[in-house]
């Protein structure tokens, strides 16, 4: 039992010793203790190093508001995190914590150097140096100031955890389980309300648990709750934020306290809407400050209360108390019947209440009124203090081994703050108070400024016969931020809250601002002379603590961080050797390599095919839209370029679809299976923003037509099957349809059977060979498949991806939407004019393409390149002048949209936009690449079977 | 995350079934040709985007499927009324 | 102005920094101006400063209705680049990149310009074609922007992950060496002390609350909270106010607002070693010169002035982000904020003259203003002092959307069919 | 009708067991988006009564918006296709396949992605809605038992999901 952990107080269990270390020594506490309470019980004052100065510190607080005590915890395997409070890190068996900021040890650290040259770095220093020599910035400045920078080390490793989330929907959610959250849970229960009542601690109870008094009323509340099947209590849960209409996200620790993470979630991400909140977060001692707030032992008064009632430690044998309000009274009394030694009260009041003075003398207690601590002796730890009168007389010395600060209290009203609730100043506590609520939201207890702690003063700083410049007295204790920064920056003309605490860092450190933010007013307040309200208040952001990215992604990991879309044949392509491509949310076979072949040969091989014998393709990723009713001919003529009225039931036709702006947005070939039903396809990527637009246009502009649109996309499976061979492969599988070239020509659709299987047999080619395209539910994809492969064996049938289509199309100088246009080509500059309806009065984009700039002359067009040398094939992307000698910046005249080498053709082809480049047949353009310009010859963009002899084949 | 009121289901539901549409009545011209170039931006480009009351359109896309309208104070983004497609401006 | 220089701040450390002078005096408004800009942001206060530092017009007021830098200069993740795709933004925005090389030294006050480089990220074939087509033109235009291997990418940023597995492999990226990011606040603040030791008025805590035109339609001034200001010339660099203001003079835009959420984590020692974009799981990270990883969020889908974004779309953005970097998933979001952009419909900004003659705009800069902050001030002023749009703003005029000389960059980064 | 041994699915045939809830991969149904204006006419021409209220369903027939029904028959039901009337029959058999979830933890294994109060689904309701942003329908056919309607790519995506959250309950 060490001298600091008194016997038989506070919850630990004294039965249940754990082993864990810090800084690699061994130390021993209990369970139930936090890493702090755990070190303090051992005599460990020094917890880490401040941001800038690497000051020695130690513990301020005992919860969230923790500036100083941040560590490290590393469980190995890649479970290491960085910047934890000590005092909200739970003890467990093993638990192997370190301090940060420091080099080469906590207790030498050699960074500590810019304390003693402090006075060079004052606020928004680096603005004002590091200039010159210009070239020093990124070699030598900016590189230093960087390592300076930061608080605990980087983690190295994958996180190895998985994360949960859940939505959760209440009437009543209570944020804070102290005395009042407590409260509010009985009385919502006892209303049969459906309660959440959440507590970012491991125990509820809050203050209550730092109050003997409390411990009965506390275990028979908790009781009572856990027995009501309308309350879910959670521990470990941080509500992190207040969002639109009651909807807060909360953040559940489920491992991290366990000396075995296991195998389950590490931390859940609560999303929870709530009919009511309550907000019961309670309010957070504010530091006072002097020179030498920040000494190791100097703490809040209420973190050593906490301490005391709740871990049975003492923080100190012989401690002083600095108050300007009766709560440091209060806790220095029931600390020193619990048998602390309190060696003063100092006060800077001249009067406080007779009863906590008398109670203070009868214990023999020393109390210095209108007083106030000038100074701290000790660097690591406190020895002793400084005392004078508050005009400077008087000035005696104290020996003391803690410091208890007792200077007010702040509502925690982040919560209420995200949620757009005003706030109104409250001169009784020297902060902003819950005011006018903007969502169904009412705060309780300390948090609403509904709960008393006695009267105090509202003050910056404490009075100091020195010069307030020539010291450091700490206001944001881990950003380093002291009085004199503050005046400084006022000095320099920051007036405004937010200018002050970005100039000074004020309030942006990890505690963000929770012990700081009041007193830094307070002082901007007396240095600009205005009233605090005048001055306003930085906005609370969320979170109200730091949570992990991983809880924030909740399932979203490796293969939950986005549905990969899969067709039925996909596992066929994945057997076979497929080499697959990502295409928007799809994964298709871009090509099927043999040993040793590489992407070129492979489609090379591939290619020739399909231009030879035959070759199959998984074409369902293909969007489809059925469009049915009486007026779906009507409806389609208006959504595309082209004419449908007259399109004959069992026949296709290309459909061009535009933007309002006129622009090229997808394109695809769809049939009419009967007077009142077309099959649409679309793109694979635009899929559903083709349904969209037309679901809009239909139920927006044309609500009176009689016609419905229903995606059909993973309805069917789609097999191609391209090349002169494609017909006797499928001839002895086919029912019902006959397939002669008269009875079935090219841009046909038909309906029958497939080896037994019920489907739309198109006759369509994307490759220019005879071809079909075969529609089957979906759950018979792979079933057909696999007998249309078996039948093709003899036909030499191939298997082809995306590459070896991009080749085949290109061939024939059909274009791909989204490589060959980019969101800025219309029809007549992708020479698809023949697809726009001449006599149409109007369709989605017509008027648009009569905009000046879009029948401006000049204006990129597509065209096909061949270049001088056959065997160099252009890179897509690579950009095209006119004046190869031209200095840079260069005149580009357009771009290479396709290029690829053709084995029909035995050369390579390629595909531009170029400027007025119908009117440029047969000139030679050039494309300077890195070290040499290559030339081409502007031609048509159809480089075989001009005349579609073998499409209908 | 918002809630929205879809007329058509008659239940206020999360944001994440639908999806926003843009500002509302601005109605396609039924002659686009015969429109000047400077009346064709204002339909395709030009937008109120006020501070405070906004008629935008949303769809109920992983629900009914309906586009309809809503009065949204953009400041506060609070709802004031959501209402069917073909209503007139509220 | 006193020099800030290592010396003056060795000297005035001696007398415990007692003697600093404000930074920019706050500036009480006068009954007129040769100009006024609207909107103390880096924009604007740029404008402010080039107009009196390059075009000889001293006599200007920069009013804004909240603190100076507190709109959208104060809220981004202050990303730097110019390595766009057409001819029009390559050059504007490098225009910007040419001035932020030596702004320091040019305002005496370092804006800690970091050329850290800026790396985009391709994950799937469409993404590599469209990178190309990105590097071939810059490499014609004179910006440097390079193509690395996956591998080069993982030597250039060593927490990235090149898991051919991932649901989003990366398949290679687009550098941008000269690309970076800069302190946010002083680049605000580093103009403001600059422009008002020229002589310019910057005037806080003044809203618009209309724009008087003359018989003749010109511009004859604003009236704000503070009273009627007169000038000739009002440029307005408003960003997510954009609208409103203009509808003060009478002008229906081409805009529209939306939420745009950041955030940061937790200060680490540094791990990260330059900028990473992914448009396509929509994430861009870097890590600031305090230690916090910098990173931005999406969009809401809606309309909105509320500064106020969901938390979806911060679940979405640190999915990616620990998808991309997956030694990040235990790093802890601190503190998460939003801020309002303006959109236009081809999403390049609009910047130069307006039908209202004496009325100039400089709006639309939706997520990317930040790093056009030194080029949009400058060429804000060039074509206030002219009353003539700059070459290179020339193109960003409102008559494009008229005419449809639109200026798509994301359309040509369109999704691949 | 054809041989179902010859079908495919991209989920695991066999129940996915955890402690409070099983999740199973649905057999095969006759599936039918139907829309119309006319709800008697529809209703005329399938020979079943169509629930008039978004949500609700009766005779296979889920009601999923004010002109749109999803019919979820057994194999086989023969159903006509309308032609030539104001309406629309289109089949959809194959488009989704069915995630059946039954215990007494269903509801929060469901609920740890579908953003909706699913204590407000009763049971013989479903609605179209999302699970992370996946589209699905659900219905809830029994107090422990619910049907989740899937497009066939996703259903892979949602069936780990599912497995995942459900091996998360506590």
């Amino acid at each position: 039992m060490s001298a600091y952990r008194l016997d038989g107080m506070g919850r630990v269990n004294r039965g249940a010793p754990v082993n864990f270390t810090f800084d690699g020594k061994s130390y021993q506490g209990f369970a139930g203790d936090s890493l702090a309470s755990a070190l303090l019980a051992n005599g460990v004052s020094l917890f880490g190093r401040s941001f800038k100065y690497h000051r020695p510190r130690g513990l301020l607080g005992a919860g969230a508001e923790e500036p100083n005590a941040l560590v490290s915890v590393d469980r190995g395997g890649g479970r290491y995190t960085p910047n934890l409070r000590a005092p909200a890190v739970e003890l467990y068996e093993g638990l192997n914590a370190r301090s940060q900021n420091r080099w080469p040890s906590l207790q030498t650290d050699f960074g500590s150097i810019n304390d003693r040259l402090g006075r060079f770095f004052p606020a928004g220093f680096y603005n004002k140096t590091f200039m010159w020599p210009r070239s020093f910035w990124e070699k030598l400045y900016e590189p230093s100031i960087r390592r300076m920078a930061g608080l605990g080390d980087a983690p190295t490793e994958a996180d190895p955890d998985t994360y949960s989330a859940c939505y959760a929907y209440c009437d009543v959610l209570i944020v804070g389980a102290g005395p009042a959250g407590i409260d509010a849970a009985l009385e919502a229960c006892a209303a049969r309300k459906h309660v959440i009542l959440i507590d970012e601690n491991d125990e509820l109870g809050g203050g209550a648990l730092a109050d003997p008094a409390l411990a009965a009323w506390l275990e028979t509340s908790l009781r009572d709750l856990a027995n009501a099947p309308n309350v879910t209590l959670l521990r470990r849960t941080t509500a992190l934020g207040y969002y639109h209409d009651n909807f807060i996200g909360a953040v559940e620790r489920l491992t991290d306290h366990l000396a075995q993470p296991g195998h389950g979630a590490r931390e859940q991400l609560w999303r929870i809407r709530a009919g009511e909140v309550v907000l019961a977060q309670g309010a957070i001692e504010r530091p006072l400050v002097f020179e030498g707030n920040d000494v190791p032992g100097v703490m809040l008064a209420s973190a050593a209360r906490t301490y005391l009632f709740r871990f049975g430690v003492a923080v100190g044998r012989n401690v002083a108390v600095m108050a300007v309000h009766d709560s440091g009274w209060k806790d220095a009394l029931a600390m020193a019947k619990a048998g602390v030694r309190i060696a003063a009260i100092i006060d800077l009041r001249e009067t406080v209440a007779a009863a906590l003075v008398d109670e203070a003398k009868a214990l023999g207690i020393r109390t210095e009124l209108g007083s106030a601590v000038i100074g701290v002796a000790g660097r690591q730890a406190v020895k002793g203090i400084e005392v004078s009168r508050a005009d400077g007389s008087m000035r005696q010395k104290l020996a003391c081994d803690a410091v208890l600060m007792a200077g007010g209290w702040t509502p925690s009203v982040h919560l209420w703050s995200h949620s757009l609730g005003k706030l109104a100043w409250s001169d009784d506590w020297g902060a902003y108070l819950p005011d006018v609520p903007n969502e169904n939201c009412r705060c309780v207890g300390a948090c609403g400024g509904k709960w008393s702690f006695g009267s105090g003063l509202n003050i910056g700083a404490l009075p100091s016969p020195r010069d307030p410049a020539t010291f450091k007295a700490f206001v944001d204790f881990q950003n380093d931020v002291t009085a004199k920064d503050i005046a400084l920056a006022v000095r320099e003309g920051m007036k405004s809250v937010e200018h002050i605490k970005r100039y000074t860092t004020n309030g942006m450190a990890t505690d963000q601002g929770k012990t700081s933010n009041l007193n830094a007013l307070q002082l901007a307040s007396s240095a600009l002379d205005r009233p605090v309200q005048a001055i306003g208040l930085t906005t609370f952001r969320p979170p109200y603590t730091p949570q992990t990215f991983g809880a924030l992604a909740g399932h979203a990991k490796d293969a939950l961080f986005q549905p990969v879309r899969k067709t039925g044949i996909d596992p066929w392509a994945e057997e076979h050797g497929a080499v697959f491509e990502l295409v928007a949310q799809w994964r298709r076979a871009r090509y099927f390599p043999k040993a040793g072949e590489d992407m070129h040969a492979a489609v090379n091989r591939e290619c020739l095919a399909v231009r030879e014998g035959v070759g199959i393709f998984d074409a369902s990723t293909l969007g489809k839209i059925e469009v049915v009713g009486p007026d779906a001919a009507e409806f389609l003529n208006r959504m595309y370029t082209n004419p449908w009225k007259q399109l004959e039931p069992g026949r296709c036709r290309y459909g061009l679809l535009l933007r309002e702006d006129g622009f090229i947005t997808d394109d695809g070939v769809s049939a009419r299976m009967a007077p009142d039903r077309f099959h649409l396809t679309t793109t694979t990527g635009g899929a559903a923003r083709v349904l969209n637009m037309m679901e809009d246009y239909l139920q927006t502009e044309w609500p009176d037509l009689n016609v419905w649109l229903t995606s059909t996309t993973e309805q069917y499976a789609v097999i191609a099957l391209q090349g002169p061979k494609a017909r006797d492969v499928i001839a002895p599988l086919v029912a019902g349809i006959d397939l002669s070239p008269e009875a079935f020509p090219h841009m046909a659709v038909r309906e029958g059977t497939i080896c037994g299987v019920p489907t739309r047999l198109f006759r369509v080619s994307f490759t220019g060979e005879l071809g079909f395209e075969i529609n089957v539910p979906a759950a018979y994809g792979r079933h057909v498949w696999e007998a249309v492969w078996a039948a093709g064996q003899a036909h030499g049938i191939t298997p082809y991806g995306t590459e070896t289509m991009h080749v085949l199309r290109a061939e024939k100088g059909f274009i791909i939407v989204g490589q060959d246009t980019d969101g800025t080509v219309t029809p007549f500059d992708a020479g698809l004019d023949w697809a726009v309806g001449k006599k149409k009065p109007d369709f989605v984009g017509k008027r648009s393409m009569a905009r000046p700039d879009i029948v401006a002359s000049g204006r990129k067009q597509l065209v096909g390149l061949l270049t001088d040398d056959p065997s160099v094939v252009l890179e897509e992307g690579a950009q095209i002048v006119l004046d190869p000698n031209q200095p840079v910046p260069m005149k580009m005249v357009g771009h290479v949209t396709s290029s690829y080498w053709s084995a029909t053709l035995g050369r390579s082809i390629a595909m531009a936009l170029v400027a007025g480049g119908f009117d440029r047949m047969g000139e030679t353009i050039y494309v300077p690449m890195p070290g040499k310009t290559l030339t081409a010859k502007v031609v048509k963009p159809m480089f075989y079977d001009a005349e579609g002899s073998r499409l209908n084949g | 995350m918002i809630l929205i009121h879809c007329p058509y289901c008659d239940e206020t539901l999360p944001e994440l079934e639908f999806a926003y549409a843009g500002e509302a009545h601005i109605a396609r011209p039924l002659d686009p040709s015969g429109l000047s170039d400077e009346d064709w931006e204002r339909y395709l480009f030009i937008r109120a985007n006020p501070r405070g009351r906004h008629n935008e359109r949303w769809r109920h896309v992983h629900g009914c499927g309906r586009f309809f309208n809503a009065v949204r104070d953009t400041v506060t983004d609070k709802f004031e009324l959501t209402y069917k497609a073909g209503e007139p401006r509220k | 102005m006193t020099r800030f220089s290592a010396m003056s701040l060795f000297a005035k450390a001696l007398g415990n920094h007692k003697t600093w002078p404000e930074l920019w005096p706050d500036a009480q408004p006068k009954a007129s101006y040769d100009a006024i800009i609207v909107g103390a942001g880096g924009h604007g206060l740029g404008a402010a400063y080039y107009l009196a530092k390059k075009y000889g017009i001293t006599n200007v007021a920069v009013i804004e209705k909240g603190w100076l830098g507190g709109g959208n200069t104060g809220r981004n993740t202050t990303i730097v680049r110019s390595n766009y795709l057409y001819d029009e933004s390559a050059h504007l925005y490098d225009h910007a990149v040419k001035l932020w090389d030596g702004l320091s030294q040019d305002l005496n006050f370092n804006v800690m310009y970091s050329k850290r480089g800026v790396m985009m990220l391709a994950h799937n074939v469409h993404d590599v074609q469209s990178f190309q087509r990105h590097i071939h033109a810059n490499r014609l235009n004179g910006v440097d922007n390079e193509w690395l291997t996956p591998e080069q990418a993982k030597e250039y940023c060593p927490p990235l992950s090149i898991d051919p597995g991932a649901r989003h492999p990366v398949l290679g990226a687009a550098l941008q060496r000269r690309g970076g990011t800069a302190r946010h606040d002083s680049v605000a603040w580093g103009y403001a002390r600059a422009a008002s030791a020229l002589g310019v008025d910057i005037i806080q805590n003044c809203a618009v609350t209309g724009i008087r035109r003359g018989a003749n339609g010109a511009i004859e001034g604003v009236e704000t909270t503070r009273g009627f200001i007169a000038s000739k010339k009002v440029g307005v660099s408003a960003a997510g106010n954009t609208s409103v203001v203009m509808q003060m003079a009478g002008l229906d835009f081409p805009l529209e607002s939306y939420p745009l959420q950041a955030l940061v984590s937790e200060p680490i020692k540094p791990v990260f070693p330059c900028v990473v974009m992914s448009n396509t799981v929509h994430a861009y990270i870097s890590q600031s010169d305090k230690g916090e990883l910098v990173i931005g969020a999406g969009t809401d889908q809606y309309v909105s002035y509320s500064q106020r974004g969901a938390l979806h779309i911060v679940e979405h953005t640190l999915a990616a982000i620990c998808e991309i970097f997956p030694m990040f998933r235990r790093m802890r979001m601190l503190r998460n904020w939003g801020g309002i952009v303006d959109v236009t419909p081809d999403r390049s900004p609009i910047l130069g003259k307006t039908p209202v003659p004496g009325l100039y705009v400089n709006c639309g800069w939706g997520t990317g203003g930040f790093k056009a902050t030194p080029g949009a001030g400058d060429l804000l002023a060039y074509t206030m002092a002219r009353d003539e749009p700059h070459w290179i703003n020339a193109p960003f005029n409102l008559d494009r959307f008229r005419n449809g000389r639109l200026i798509d960059e994301a359309a040509a980064a369109a999704v691949a069919h | 009708m054809v041989d179902a041994a010859l079908r495919t699915a991209p989920v695991p045939a066999d129940p996915a067991v955890y402690d409070g809830v099983t999740i199973t991969l649905g057999t095969p149904l006759e599936r039918r988006s139907l829309r119309a204006r006319d709800a008697k006419a529809l209703g005329k021409l399938l020979g079943r009564k169509l629930p008039e209220q978004i949500g609700r369903s009766s005779e296979d027939v889920l009601c999923l918006g004010p002109d749109e029904w999803l019919l979820r028959a057994p194999a086989g039901t023969a159903v006509p296709d309308g032609a030539g009337l104001p309406l629309a029959l289109v089949d959809i058999s194959e488009r989704a396949l069915t995630l059946v979830l039954e215990g007494p933890r269903a509801i929060d294994v469901l609920q740890a992605g579908c953003p909706r109060d699913l204590r407000k689904l009763t049971v013989g309701e479903g609605r179209r809605t999302v699970f992370e942003g996946v589209e699905i329908v659900l219905l809830r056919t029994g107090e422990d038992r619910f049907e989740v309607d899937v497009w066939r790519s996703f259903a892979s995506w949602l069936h780990l999901a599912l497995t995942t959250a459900a091996s998360h309950l506590r």
